[in-house]
């Protein structure tokens, strides 16, 4: 079968399904939206597992589909990359879709807008494939925008609910300020290559390392730097990004599926998949590797911090996907591509599993999600319990769990890597581990262990849910306890990604196995750091319950500064929500209403007007007023020829 | 002195013609009593009127001839204007009739005096000396203040005609005077020997100066130009419509003529004396007149206002005072008259015994009233705003090229713009027909039905506005054609 | 047929002009039926008649086409003198296109005088269509003029409450700047030996100071019309209180004409002046993205919100004009275009919930998804084309205006650039406070979803709409020649 | 003899005497008619000066016409008048305001 049309395959199934479930759902029924749903999403996944074993038997592809336009001498292409970087990404997107679809069906079984939700997360698919085959910078932002629209959809599916919808528009505008960097990104890639396809720019990118051109106040700016920052934003945007983060928690008003798959396994990735892409380019830039280092570093220390207060369920998860996130970037920053991925998919794995679990005890719960709640159900949900513990142990990188390895491999080439910030973030991300470790214990003792705080009515019918729902827990908890074994050699050999990402700086020269990690690991720090926050999440939630609350007497204004965020929200509320209102407020009234309609338009019109009136008041009737203005202009115009003319 | 041939009877044949046929309506509406007023007299006056242009017509292409011992000449542009006063008096008097009978104008002596009117405008087209141009100039003015005071029982009548007669008189001294310097400074009253004076007398000289600022004021003020426009208003507003009918369209062509003779003709030599004052009446004219008219609730006003705004327009080709701007001065006067008849046809058609429909008000809602007169309406109204694809729009721009030809482009741009103003209120009558509902009252005086015939040739005379567009460039060389011999510089 | 072969340009134009003078004919709402259907017959006839324009047009080249040249006023050297290039073709099309959707969406709600709307539309249909064929300076004007009295009396007998002031106020307001570019075009015709040919007038030699004062004078017009800020304030208000109909031509079409002039007349004529003035024009289309779109922000009233968003994405057009760049100015025209669809949808859009609560207030509104969902979507997908989205059209010309402006200054694009933010969050805001939401108003949850009409025209804008995002390609081939060719026009100086 | 200055001066001031009669007069509009009168005097002597000076005929022929003309007007003048009163039952210059603006 001809590769192009089997690659061509993969999304456009996605597609088709997204388009029966949403237009023809209300005909054919739920059944076959879901079914219809599924099978487009499970044709993928086969594909791209093809597709996968076929690329890493050596087989790439790099082409174009059709042209888009030509102007002005640029070909805009549709077209597919298809190396181990874009399988790896297939697989997971393609294998998590697929979960999360088998799981929706038990989850939103009593929604009204059951059929919209499958076409929903299949048009996600869809725009996620395109995002991650595309071989050229028009068709990642395309793809980029599409899973952006399908996050706004499906954060605001439940679109009565008032927090819903600021959500979803929230979540839109934070990501347009990431694409503002982005789209200018594209226009210098543009500028200085004169082409958007990665293979060309990837090719000429090395000739201009050095080239430089004066920004403001006569600094003198690398042409790459630039271009790496402007695409780092965007990739922030995606991947919230400390100061662009504020979005993904509020997502999480999203039916948990979507958090799942959107923000946690697959979308939010993008942005560390497009920096990875984008290696080459940042190879060349010092300075955008330790800003991307930077805010890695940052996100990962503050959202962890953050997630040790919450008691939504949903958004303890959420914290810990920003903090991990963080930690994709950590390795970015550091070079590490190659360890970021393997995070990056790990992460993928063990995160949807934990928000599933999260979620199907949602659903047991009746929609409360508030920990303080909950407890003592790990007798009644047995699995869930099982598969979500597995999760937390993957998360806090207990060895041998997925997480361990790719968080390993991670602080490892940061503790190796030479980009400037570089002891900062090693100092980050250790503490990372602890604050890990602790907020997912945290949430595994509070939600089911203890004693049971919920009310008598839930308690009565609380029971594991169907079966479903838990398939795919147990699908999702055997990668995230196998993925990191079977991946680690590959990944850290060089043998997996090859050179579709580069490789120079990254843990494959440490010689790193995964025989020799678990060996390795009882003396690390970071297994035993990891096991302290274990200890400490028991002793606080389990064994004296009292003292986080304590503690959080002893310190209040720490305490509250966590509570809120870091107040990230409140400011960026006051000074850009309310401050273009104000703003626009002010020029409509004074700019167009005042000034120009107001003074100049009618201004004008009302001077002719009483100009009018007045002249008309020189026509009084009067015959010998009438003589007397002829005289006068005959006299007028007569002195004017003897004074004006006559000398 | 030469003695009287034929050919000299050929060359005022026109007005003779007229003036005989006059006397013959005179005669018979005294003897020839009937029941319906001027059941003779009303054809046969139309009759006369189209005999008059066929004649006129008649020696079109002939060379120019002087006649008299050089007191009148018969020439193309002279035909041509005499054939439109004739028609559009024609038209005015078909229009006017209703009107005129319910307000008990109709009788003989008003059609007389209008054709008396018109053997005055046809002499003042002929003019080729200061005599025939002066006792052209009273003859229709002595005309127009007898039709107005004819509506006996009206205030407001009387009073206009009591302000149009002191007024006139007073110009038409002034004009007088200037003429007589004028005499004395060339020792001559024929123009064409004035013509010739203009070689020797240089036009710095103070008291031809004096003479010509007079001349032109008297012309200015039958073009009823800013500053000699104060008693177009009063006028227009005090006269039965269809004597302003009267006095508002035709005239114009007459004004022209006059314009063209005495300035061109007579005192060409001196051109730049006199240009700069028509550029300054021009400007100002437009302006007051567009301004003015903004502040109008009776249609009949505001219509003497845009009057004094077009006269600036004409003004406007005349002064730069190359071919093109009198072929362009001409051809505005014609489409002005024609337009001007289009309007007031419709403010006749829509007035009733009783019903005045000279306030703007009047007009609210004529497009439910009667969708086709409010169209008619709609086009003069868009034609004489000058926007295309009307004919106004085509003599704007003649003008406007002329204008900016001869260099004047600053006067352009303030014309241009004062323009502007002056399509506000006419869009303010199209405002009042479409957009606002017709009141009670006016409703079922509309729906009496209208003589057929009115409104055929109110049809082909408004869509002549439109439907000329695509010959425009033929109607224009006409014009300028018949101005050819005049040998223009 | 050799009528169609020799005079397809002026069969465009005048037959839609004597098809609105039968319907007129057949003038009293008695007979309102057989109106519309002639209108409808006359526009799609129309349409089929513009298809050929887009099939035989010959895209290597950059040459007029479809050429038609007769004296008409030899005295003045005017002549009815009509062809196309790449650039007016996509605007012809635009406009058969879209007045099909006018006459379908006036179909219902128009009931007063339903001959005389009808015969207004298609009358102007042919005018339009006259703007963007003219090659002579004459005939440009007298079709772009003659196009305010329809729209004029459009405005004023079947617009809102406040219509009087707001027919009044676009008319003069256009009139002013038109008055001036005649003055323009008269002074070039004397500079040119009395001809009116636009093509010749773009070869005349001028000196620097003439060159200026011409271009302000064509831009006093053109400005006026796109409109640029700040003489922008007449299109709120026209489109307020237009019907819906109306708004969709003015703000797909009527608008256009003014960037049409730009490229046609001002550029190429002056082509010193443009590149000395154009620092200045891109600064105010810089501050129409930006002020615009924050004045937009605070709009209570959807029409108005959606024609200040007009003003701004038309800002995107001029500065893609005046950077003088390829895909700047490619983006720029299919901006137009793009513009064109989705404004008119939005248009539509606001129309379809104003037939049902005759409201435009946002307030009014707020959860109409649950009663209209098939609505719903359309609104939402034409808003995220506002936005921008790619895969709409409305991404196409963004991009490569930013693009294109950012290969010649990185901090125009910057600025540009923020319609990305601003774009989404007045649009986006108005979406999540008329469509999603819980239902306040008990008269909304009575509103009834689109019905086969309705859902007819919105499907086929947005076809258009995705068609244009989805694949450009037919757009930018059919202009390439002619924008290369004006650009490498504009770059020689005259001086 | 008189030279050709004398009579122009004299027509000069009945010119300016008549204009003067014209718009200073507030009260009887047959002063007004008188005024008028003698402006077409101003012009007679004018032109009866020149044609005498210049020794040609025509210009007193036109001066026959004016006197012709004059007591046309002064006719019509007086008949409007008469018709005014009528109406008016006033011949006040100040009365004749009901036409303004």
């Amino acid at each position: 079968m001809n590769r192009e049309l089997l690659y061509l395959l993969v999304p456009l199934s996605c597609l088709v399904a997204a388009l029966l479930a949403g237009f023809l759902g209300s005909r054919i029924g739920r059944v076959n939206a879901h079914r219809s749903a599924i099978g487009g999403v499970g044709l993928a996944f086969v594909l791209s597992c093809l597709i996968a074993s076929d690329v890493f038997s050596g087989n790439h592809f790099n082409g174009s589909v059709y042209t888009w336009a030509v102007s002005g001498g640029t070909r805009f292409e549709i077209g597919f990359l298809i190396d181990p970087l874009s399988a790896v990404m297939m697989v997971v997107v393609t294998f998590v879709s697929l979960m999360v679809h088998i799981y929706t069906i038990g989850y939103m079984a009593d929604d009204p807008g059951y059929t919209r939700f499958f076409s929903y997360i299949a048009l996600f698919t869809f725009a996620m494939l395109m995002l991650v085959m595309s071989n050229n910078f028009l068709q990642l932002f395309f793809g980029w925008e599409g899973v952006g629209l399908v996050s706004y959809l499906l954060i605001g599916f439940w679109n009565e609910r008032e927090s819903a919808i600021r959500a979803n528009l929230k979540a839109f505008l934070v990501n347009r300020v990431g694409d503002f960097g982005f789209i200018l990104g594209i226009g210098a890639v543009l500028a200085l290559f004169g082409s958007l396809d990665y293979q060309t720019v990837f090719d000429a990118a090395p000739s201009f390392a050095d080239g430089t051109f004066t920004g403001p106040f006569g600094s003198e700016w690398h042409w790459m730097t630039l271009i790496c920052l402007l695409l780092f934003v965007g990739a922030m945007g995606k991947s919230a990004q400390v100061p662009l983060h504020v979005w993904l928690p509020d997502s999480m008003e999203g039916p948990t599926p979507i958090s799942a798959l959107i923000h946690a396994a697959t979308m939010v990735t993008a942005g560390i998949f497009l920096v990875a892409r984008m290696s080459p380019l940042f190879e060349l830039s010092t300075t955008a590797l330790a800003v991307v280092l930077l805010i890695g570093a940052l996100t990962t220390l503050l959202m962890a911090f953050v997630a040790l207060v919450q008691t939504d369920i949903k958004r303890v998860v959420a914290y810990s996907t920003l903090s991990q996130l963080g930690y994709m970037t950590v390795a970015l920053g550091a070079s590490a591509y190659s360890a970021a991925i393997f995070h990056l998919a790990t992460h993928a794995f063990f995160k949807a599993l934990l928000f599933l679990a999260a979620g199907s005890v949602i659903i047991a719960m009746h929609h409360e999600q508030d920990m303080r709640r909950m407890g003592g159900l790990r007798k009644l949900m047995p699995v869930t319990y099982i598969t979500c513990v597995i999760g937390s142990l993957a998360l806090a990188g207990i060895p041998p769990f997925a997480g361990f390895f790719s968080k390993d491999a991670i602080i490892e080439a940061v503790h190796h890597s030479s980009t400037p910030g570089a002891g900062f973030a090693y100092v980050a991300v250790m503490i990372g581990v602890v604050l890990t470790a602790f907020y997912s214990f945290r949430l595994v003792f509070m939600a089911f262990h203890g004693e049971e705080r919920m009310d008598a009515k839930t308690r009565s019918h609380l029971h594991e849910p169907p079966r479903v729902v838990t398939i795919p827990l147990v699908a999702l908890a055997v990668p995230s306890i196998l993925a990191g074994l079977i991946l680690v050699d590959p990944v850290m050999d060089g043998s997996l990604f090859g050179n579709s990402v580069v490789v120079s700086a990254g843990p494959e020269g440490l010689g790193m196995t995964a025989a020799g990690m678990l060996a390795h690991a009882p003396y690390s720090a970071p297994f035993w750091l990891a096991l302290t926050g274990i200890l400490l999440a028991w002793v606080c939630y389990s064994w004296k319950p009292g003292l986080p609350a304590s503690a959080a007497e002893r310190w209040p204004r720490l305490y509250r500064l966590l509570m809120n965020k870091y107040g990230f929200d409140e400011f960026y509320h006051w000074v850009f929500a309310d401050g273009a209102r104000g703003l626009g407020h002010f020029f409509w009234e004074w700019g167009d209403r005042r000034l120009i309609d107001g003074w100049m338009v009618n201004g004008i019109a009302g001077a002719v007007g009483r100009a009018a009136g007045l002249v008309r008041r020189i026509q009084s009737g009067l015959v010998y007023h009438y003589a007397f203005a002829m005289i006068i202009g005959l006299v007028g115009l007569m002195s004017w020829f003897l004074f004006a003319r006559g000398n | 002195m030469t003695s009287l041939t034929v050919l000299d009877l050929w060359a005022v044949a026109p007005e003779i013609v007229v003036a005989t046929l006059a006397c013959l309506v005179l005669v018979i509406d005294l003897y020839i009593r009937s029941e319906r007023p001027c059941a003779l007299a009303y054809p046969l006056t139309i009759g006369t009127l189209i005999v008059g242009a066929v004649i006129s017509l008649a020696g079109l292409y002939d060379a120019p001839q002087l006649a008299l011992n050089g007191l009148v000449v018969r020439d193309g542009v002279g035909d041509v204007l005499k054939t439109g006063t004739c028609l559009g008096t024609a038209a005015v008097l078909f229009y006017a009739r209703d009107y005129a009978q319910e307000r008990g104008l109709w009788r003989g002596e008003y059609l007389v005096l209008a054709l008396f009117g018109v053997v005055g405008m046809m002499t003042m087209i002929g003019a080729a000396h200061l005599l025939t141009l002066y006792v052209g100039i009273e003859l229709l003015a002595l005309c127009l203040y007898g039709m107005i005071a004819m509506q006996r029982d009206s205030v407001r009548a009387a009073e206009a005609a009591m302000k149009y007669f002191i007024l006139g008189a007073l110009a038409s001294g002034v004009l007088l005077y200037g003429m007589s310097l004028l005499y004395g400074l060339t020792g001559s009253l024929s123009l064409a020997a004035m013509s010739q004076a203009s070689a020797t007398l240089s036009s710095e000289s103070l008291p031809l100066m004096l003479a010509i600022v007079m001349v032109v004021a008297g012309l200015l003020f039958k073009l009823g130009a800013v500053p000699f426009h104060m008693w177009v208003p009063d006028v227009y507003d005090g006269s039965a419509t269809s004597t302003t009918l009267y006095l508002s369209a035709v005239p114009k062509l007459a004004a022209f003529a006059i314009l063209l003779r005495l300035l061109f003709s007579g005192l060409g030599g001196w051109i730049d004396v006199w240009q700069d004052m028509l550029a300054v009446a021009a400007v100002l004219s437009i302006g007051l007149g567009n301004v003015v008219a903004i502040a109008q609730t009776s249609i009949k006003r505001m219509l003497a206002y845009s009057t004094i705004s077009n006269m600036g327009f004409l003004l406007l080709g005349f002064f730069a005072g190359t071919a093109a701007g009198y072929s362009a001065a001409m051809a505005y006067a014609v489409i002005y008259m024609v337009s001007t008849l289009a309007v007031f046809g419709i403010i006749l058609a829509l007035t009733r015994s009783g019903f005045e429909s000279d306030l703007l008000d009047d007009f609210r809602g004529l497009n439910e009233r009667n969708p086709w007169l409010a169209f008619l309406m709609l086009t003069v109204m868009f034609s004489l705003a000058g926007i295309p694809p009307t004919a106004g729009f085509f003599a704007k721009l003649m003008v406007l090229q002329a204008a900016l030809g001869a260099g004047f482009i600053e006067v352009v741009v303030v014309a241009a713009i004062l323009a502007v103003v002056g399509a506000f209120y006419y869009l303010r009558v199209v405002k009042l027909m479409y957009f606002d509902p017709p009141e009670a009252g006016t409703l079922k005086i509309a729906a009496q039905g209208y003589r057929r015939a009115t409104i055929w040739v109110l049809t082909v005379n408004t869509i002549l506005l439109i439907a000329i567009t695509p010959w425009i460039g033929e109607m224009i060389d006409f014009i300028a054609s018949s101005l050819v011999h005049l040998n223009l510089s | 047929m050799a009528l169609l072969n020799d005079h397809l340009l002026s069969v465009l134009i005048w037959f839609p002009v004597v098809g609105g003078i039968l319907v007129l004919a057949s003038c009293d709402d008695r007979r309102a039926g057989r109106a519309r259907w002639t209108a409808v017959a006359v526009s799609v006839a129309t349409f089929l008649l513009s298809i050929p324009l887009w099939s035989r047009f010959d895209r290597t080249s950059a040459e007029m086409q479809f050429v038609e040249r007769i004296p008409w006023i030899e005295r003045f050297q005017i002549e009815y003198f009509l062809g196309v290039d790449g650039i007016s073709v996509p605007l012809v099309l635009l406009t058969t296109l879209l007045t099909m959707v006018v006459v379908v969406a006036g179909w219902r709600v128009v009931q007063a005088r339903v001959a005389q709307y009808f015969a207004a539309f298609l009358i102007m249909e042919g005018l339009m269509i006259g703007v963007f064929c003219a090659l002579d300076g004459i005939l440009f004007y007298l079709f772009w003029e003659a196009m305010l009295i329809p729209m004029f009396l459009i405005i004023g007998v079947w617009g809102g409450p406040n219509r009087v002031y707001a027919a009044i106020k676009f008319f003069l307001y256009t009139l002013l700047g038109s008055l001036l570019m005649l003055v323009a075009l008269l002074y070039l015709s004397r500079a040119a030996g009395g001809s009116f040919d636009l093509l010749f007038f773009h070869h005349l030699p001028l000196s620097a100071g003439v060159q200026t004062l011409v271009f302000l004078a064509f831009f006093a017009a053109f400005a006026v019309k796109i409109p640029m800020v700040p003489v922008h304030t007449w299109l709120p208000d026209a489109h307020v209180e237009a019907p819906t109909g109306g708004s969709v031509i003015l703000a797909a079409i009527t608008l256009k004409m003014g960037a049409y002039g730009f490229l046609r007349i001002a550029m190429p004529i002056a082509p010193d002046a443009a590149h000395q003035i154009a620092p200045i024009i891109i600064g105010l289309s810089l501050l129409a993205v930006v002020y615009i779109a924050l004045v937009a922000l605070v709009q209570q009233d959807m029409k108005k919100l959606i024609a200040y968003s007009s003003i701004s994405h038309m800002g995107f057009v001029t500065l893609g004009f005046f950077v003088f760049e390829t895909r700047a100015m490619e983006g720029a025209i299919v901006q137009m275009i793009s513009h064109g669809f989705i404004s008119g949808a939005l248009f539509l859009c606001v129309g379809v919930l104003y037939d049902r609560l005759h409201s435009r207030e946002i307030a009014t509104y707020g959860g109409v998804i649950k009663v209209m969902p098939v609505f719903a979507f359309f609104i939402v997908f034409f808003a995220m084309a506002n936005a921008g989205l790619p895969g709409t059209s409305g991404f196409v010309g963004e991009f490569l205006v930013i693009l294109g402006t950012f290969s010649v200054n990185g901090w125009y694009a910057a600025v540009a650039a923020l319609t990305l933010i601003v774009g989404a969050a007045y649009t986006l805001w108005m979406v999540k406070r008329v469509v999603f939401g819980p239902i306040q108003n008990p008269q909304v949850a009575e509103m009834e979803d689109l019905d086969r009409r309705e859902f007819g025209m919105l499907l086929f804008v947005a076809a258009g709409v995705l068609l244009i995002g989805v694949w450009p390609a037919p757009l930018l081939e059919i202009m390439a020649a002619s924008v290369d060719q004006l650009l490498a026009h504009v770059a020689v100086s005259k001086l | 003899m008189i030279p050709l200055s004398h009579y122009l001066i004299v027509g000069a001031l009945l010119f300016a005497i008549s204009i003067v009669g014209i718009f200073l007069n507030r009260k009887n509009l047959v002063i007004i008619l008188m005024a008028i009168e003698l402006l077409l005097l101003a012009a007679n002597v004018n032109f009866v000066a020149f044609s005498h000076y210049l020794e040609d005929l025509s210009g007193q022929v036109f001066v026959f016409f004016v006197l012709t003309v004059a007591a046309a007007e002064a006719a019509i003048g007086l008949a409007i008048l008469i018709v005014l009163f009528r109406t008016r039952r006033s011949i006040n210059v100040q009365d004749l305001d009901r036409l303004k603006g």
